[in-house]
């Protein structure tokens, strides 16, 4: 961890190193530009290691393990619990739940809570910029319940329109929004949209996971009820996600997957269930992949996740600069288009050539980014665009990553004879 | 891929051939390409003799889709359903000449897949006529 | 994989070296005897391998990525699936969903297939050893949709007792089973069940956790309606399991979990839904370990799954061959205790000596067993038992290993001042 | 681990003190620890002054949780329940006199978390009549 943040003031190079796929090159000896990490972030060395050192070492199913091996595997699951725990600024561990990602612990309050509390007639509200991951499991909510969805507008650069939030808000039960938009990179003023929700008497979900990688993140300061986020997006592997929720939400929830490790008692006939927060994970969890998540977490603290903000927003500002000169071209740039109010996201266009197609191109100077409708149909059909070329960043990006990008873009003009 | 963007296929992705509608079509399909949500349509009118005598295709999409549909469905006019039908993956891949990526392939193929959905629709009007 | 073949000629050993951990010394310096496979597998370098090669080389999101090594890991990803469609003989890779376990893939059944078709009064039939993960599902379905649960019952050997099941088949729409014990190690007759439970006009849903890893399975052989097993109990990691369902059941289920991947298209007002099999696979995949769990099955099928089964068949025959002098000392061994009806498990008590004082005198000696209820407390209270003592085996384990737990246990008489 | 099971371990889990039932107890508590499904029943009978004048355990369990209660509820005769409540782990711990690994650390510590349920239960009855 020391080295990360000397790394930092050394310059990025060091921070990179400790990416090994960065060192990789494409198949046609290019190096590896991603930029692509609001799809998935690439891995440091140390949590790469920390899967590998599990099954190594110490692999062992947990909780009712009695030997030396399944002992170490339980403390280390539920130590890196209680890192999320830290990470996020919750009251307790027991309210941190593993699931698979950011779409399954959204869909778990879906279930639960909304199955438990939506009714006939009742409102969800979710913005208009939301994930598919963050809309379809409300839509079909909506179905089963006979509840409605209402829709908070966004302006045309993406930005959230607060004035009728009042109106909007009235007999709704639930607010489900993201707190920062992985089309757009726009962050949203969530502080504000749950006071005047509980005002209202809605509790509110936020979908952090755009934002939990990016930027520091206190669910207490916020007063999210539930937060959820996905490892995979921040340095941590695939296959774990997270759902903080209020233990008084939590504990009066029903539950909803069943099986293995989430109950107290079994009869034939019927079951009494665990306690928080293991009364929500049935069955054998993805043990290694949370211990290396638990990693993941130590690495980004080490780095700091102010640190990761300043260095997004320098290179955000960066790109923006260098990008407009090829607007007179055709270049077109959606969402905020200011690093104050947008996270480490491009959204754009380059005159007639289709996302897709720029992406190729860019794809062969080993340039990774990502085109089409980012899982957010709506949000393109609501500003009339059918697919977006998407670069994003993190934290071992750099400038020469922009550069990288602006001469690709320059190459995609000349191909498509762009004047 | 950067050599597959040529001038007769970027022609043909800003002066697509039979893009639009047709005022009274025999046979119609749209599909869409879940991955990117491109969406193309087809729409055929057929003679009596059962080819296919006028052809339109719509949507939005990438150089590569608009770019095989509209060469895919210059060949189309004046063929047999039952031709149309029996269209295999090479067609396209003549048409464009150059090896594509598979991350792509579906982009160079929805067109066909549209095409063939068309005639298939259009065999089973005539069926129930 | 030639290696490994060679590696069963050869004698053991070799099997041992493939996995990492069985090198690794406990603290009081001893080797380790696992004996704990039927709570999760050991895995082996290749497996360990595939998820640092992903991670390192080409980890990327998949399905909508253009670039490299997006397009490398969604092939790896499917792939990965058609080996798992061919492990079990499946129709077709469609008709694979991933899930993080056994037990998501059973509730996915009992949410989806079950919401839609189980009604007031219809009734649900499990045996009464299921593990709680193909049980608790059920008890929350039928309280759910007001149908009710019936059980096959078993003897005092833990052997399923079918003469009354033509009766227990009335008004039966759905039969969740085992297909083998995992506390007992029984091995069940599947394909009796799903040809009386077909001709009484219900469905089976066959839970494999414990058979998958352990001898061949064909689904179609079977001709179950649903197969669900865990990857981490068969080499794999922990992260992935794997619903397998005929494709008319599954295209005729509704949705599960909803958001990215799933869909076809959104509207903000509804959804339709993308085609088998990632209808039911929203969010981010576990890509890495689906990947690893390809790998797993390789390594699996180069050793041979009827090897598998036959070297699991004579290490039991000689362990209870060995545990026999102990019976006099008052151990005593439950269920069929018959190598040809059992799978790799032993399940015991030793005299007055609680389970989990004798599975912590063993852990003293580098001895790892299971102690307690085995996640199937009903099946416990029905043989009367608190607790047991399990060993279990896999391919890694050897005589020597059965020689270990033996002497452990002569340890534990004498601690326990047994005569 | 294996150190812990020393005589006067093995005679208190073969032995157990104070188990059984009480025909009229005023206070009772049960728990089971989840991991392993052991249960344990405390049941205690108050005498004017408050203080404990028979106390009954019952269940099945393993010899740490076994040893740990037995031990522990011959030191309860005659407490107040305000001092049992205020009971800590030390308690057990200094019973048994070796340290507990932390995987059977719940064995060790269900007597006495079932016997402080119990003491709250008598206090809140005491409180209400
Ligand atoms: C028979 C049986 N079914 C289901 C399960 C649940 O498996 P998992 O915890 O991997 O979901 C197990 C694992 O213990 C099992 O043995
Ligand atoms: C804002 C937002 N919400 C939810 C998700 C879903 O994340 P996952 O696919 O990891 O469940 C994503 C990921 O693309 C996202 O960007």
């Amino acid at each position: 961890m020391s080295r990360t943040a000397s790394a930092l003031v050394a310059g990025e190079r060091d921070v990179r190193a400790d990416f090994p796929i960065l060192g990789e090159r494409t198949s046609r000896g290019k190096r590896l530009v991603y930029l692509d990490s609001a799809a998935t972030s690439q891995k440091p060395t140390v949590v790469i290691d920390a899967i590998e050192r599990y099954y190594r070492e110490y692999n062992a199913n947990i909780h009712r393990g009695v030997y030396e091996i399944a002992a170490r595997a339980t403390d280390a699951f539920e130590e890196a619990r209680a890192k999320v725990a830290r990470f996020l600024n919750a009251a307790e561990s027991a309210e941190i739940i593993w699931t698979r990602n950011a779409t399954e612990a959204i869909n778990l309050v879906a279930w639960s809570w909304g199955g438990a509390n939506l009714h006939e007639g009742d409102v969800i509200l979710v913005s208009e910029l939301e994930h598919h991951s963050n809309l379809v499991p409300w839509q079909l909510l909506a179905e089963r319940s006979g509840s409605r969805l209402r829709f908070i507008p966004v302006n045309d650069r993406g930005e959230l329109q607060l004035d009728t939030l009042d109106a909007l808000l009235e007999g709704c039960k639930l607010v489900a929004i993201a707190h920062v938009s992985n089309t757009l990179g726009t962050i949203l003023p969530i502080a504000e949209v749950v006071a005047r929700a509980h005002a209202a008497g809605a509790i509110v979900l936020v979908d952090g996971a755009q934002a939990a990688p990016h930027m520091p993140v206190d669910v207490r300061a916020l007063d999210a009820d539930f937060y959820v986020l996905s490892a995979h997006k921040m340095l941590g592997p695939t296959g774990i996600g997270v759902l903080y929720g209020k233990r008084a939400l939590l504990d009066a929830m029903p539950p909803f997957l069943s099986g293995g490790d989430m109950i107290r008692s079994v009869s034939y006939e019927r079951s009494t269930f665990n306690e928080l927060p293991w009364k929500f994970e049935a069955g054998t969890s993805n043990i290694a992949d949370a211990i290396a998540f638990g990693s993941a977490i130590d690495y980004l603290e080490g780095y700091g996740m102010e640190n990761i903000r300043a260095h997004e927003r320098a290179l955000l500002a960066y790109a923006f600069e260098g990008l407009g000169a090829l607007e007179e071209r055709g270049l077109a740039i959606y969402g905020p288009h200011d690093p104050e109010r947008s996270s480490g996201v491009i959204s754009m266009n380059f005159a007639d050539i289709h996302a897709h197609d720029l992406a190729s191109i860019l794809d062969t100077e080993g340039i990774c980014i990502r085109a089409g409708h980012h899982c957010t149909m709506p949000l393109m059909g609501r500003l009339d665009l059918a697919a977006t070329a998407r670069a994003s960043f993190y934290l071992y990006n750099d400038r020469s990553d922009v550069d990288a990008l602006i001469t690709g873009l320059e190459k995609a003009a000349a191909i498509f004879r762009l004047s | 891929m950067d050599d597959f963007y040529r001038d007769f296929i970027l022609d043909h992705y800003r002066n697509p051939r039979n893009f639009g509608h047709l005022p009274e079509p025999d046979a119609v399909a749209e599909d869409r390409n879940p991955l990117c949500g491109d969406e193309m349509r087809v729409e055929i009118a057929v003679d009596e003799s059962g080819n296919v005598s006028d052809i339109r295709f719509s949507g939005k999409g990438c150089a590569i889709s608009q770019a095989s549909a509209s060469m895919l469905l210059e060949q189309a006019r004046g063929k047999s359903l039952e031709h149309l039908l029996a269209l295999g993956k090479e067609s396209v891949l003549e048409n464009v000449g150059i090896d594509i990526s598979p991350t792509r392939m579906k982009c160079a193929m929805l067109g066909l897949s549209v095409l063939k959905s068309a005639a298939l629709a259009g065999l089973a009007k005539a069926e129930s006529e």
